[in-house]
């Protein structure tokens, strides 16, 4: 599956689903290759990553069925 | 505890206030966000907000699990709007109904307080001078 | 600050809020009391409200008057409904406005604490097993 | 001026208003009095007067035009 991105983080990648690279299989490998492939990235206060519909740690393994989506800042009220 | 979640176009104080309300309960607290003519002294046109449905729609059910947990509240309501939103415009609504009002104000408040923490909802602001953050 | 004051046969939570909107305000806190089919466990048919009226709005006058000096609230209204009541039915709106919703929190559960200590309205309760108390 | 009642004061004295004896000059004295006539409000949580729409305290000086009011316990809200 692709990477879902949402708010800034998809104003700054310019799309709104990237697809995943094969080597990525944990979540701090993809916020390293995220922040190397769009380093304004590095300008958000915080970018998580959600696995499945929930937060997740670093150290979260993320295997090709999982739903991931990139989490800057969030702003609803 | 009875749980109404919602994210749609328009939400409206009076349907989470019809959910919330029981004869059991006898203090209801309704928490209401609209949008506001100016952020920070520039005035605003217009709010966009957009979320990842999904998961905002699971963070809402653990922030209402979360109320069940920690007080004695018979009833929430969590409805937030999505699309372009005016000044005036409601985005958000929370209400809480309890059999004690103390209860009522502390879990509508961590309510709101923890989905703006949370849930992933993002807004654009559309500002009079042209900018849009 | 703009107040709103009344106390009369019926009350609604959409005046209040009709009345506390404002697009220059982010924050509506609204807490609304109503009739509870129990007391402690015992059924209750009806309530009924009487109020020393001219006092009342004196009373609800002040609470809005210290609202106003500890609070950055734009707008409040305080309602309170008289004579017969049944369970679900409004007693009590305390809506307030603020761009701050910390403050329309706090500001509001001051108000309806204060009223229910300091404004001389009293209800009579009517049990389902006949008492009146 | 009578003296209105009200809530249990007024269910205690069985009349809505009472008349204000000629004696009474200030707070602490119409309480005296009013104990003394109706034993029972000594059985309410606290009973306040007010003068004029506002509650008194019991020094306060009670002349013949003023308004007053016997406060049982409120429960509103």
């Amino acid at each position: 599956m692709g990477i879902l991105l949402f708010g800034a983080a998809k104003d700054i990648a310019g799309v709104p689903v990237l697809e995943k690279p094969e080597h990525i299989r944990d979540v701090a490998t993809l916020r390293d290759w995220l922040y190397e492939a769009y380093p304004s990235l590095r300008q958000l206060r915080s970018v998580m990553i959600a696995v499945n519909r929930a937060y997740a740690a670093d150290s979260q393994v993320i295997s090709a069925t999982d739903e991931i989506a990139v989490i800057p800042p969030v702003s609803g009220g | 505890m009875e749980i109404l979640i919602d994210i749609k176009d328009t939400i409206t104080v009076q349907e989470a206030l019809d959910f919330i309300q029981a004869p059991e309960c006898g203090g209801e607290v309704i928490f209401a966000g609209t949008v506001r003519n100016h952020t920070k002294q520039r005035p605003v046109l217009k709010l966009f907000y957009e979320c990842y449905e999904a998961m905002a729609i699971s963070e809402m059910q653990k922030i209402a699990a979360q109320v069940a947990e920690k007080w004695a509240v018979q009833r929430i309501a969590m409805l937030h709007a999505v699309g372009d939103k005016y000044p005036g415009d409601i985005a958000v609504v929370i209400a809480v109904a309890s059999t004690h009002r103390g209860v009522a104000f502390d879990a509508c408040e961590f309510a709101i307080d923890m989905l703006k923490e949370t849930v992933p909802i993002w807004k654009k602001e559309f500002f009079a001078d042209g900018e849009i953050v």
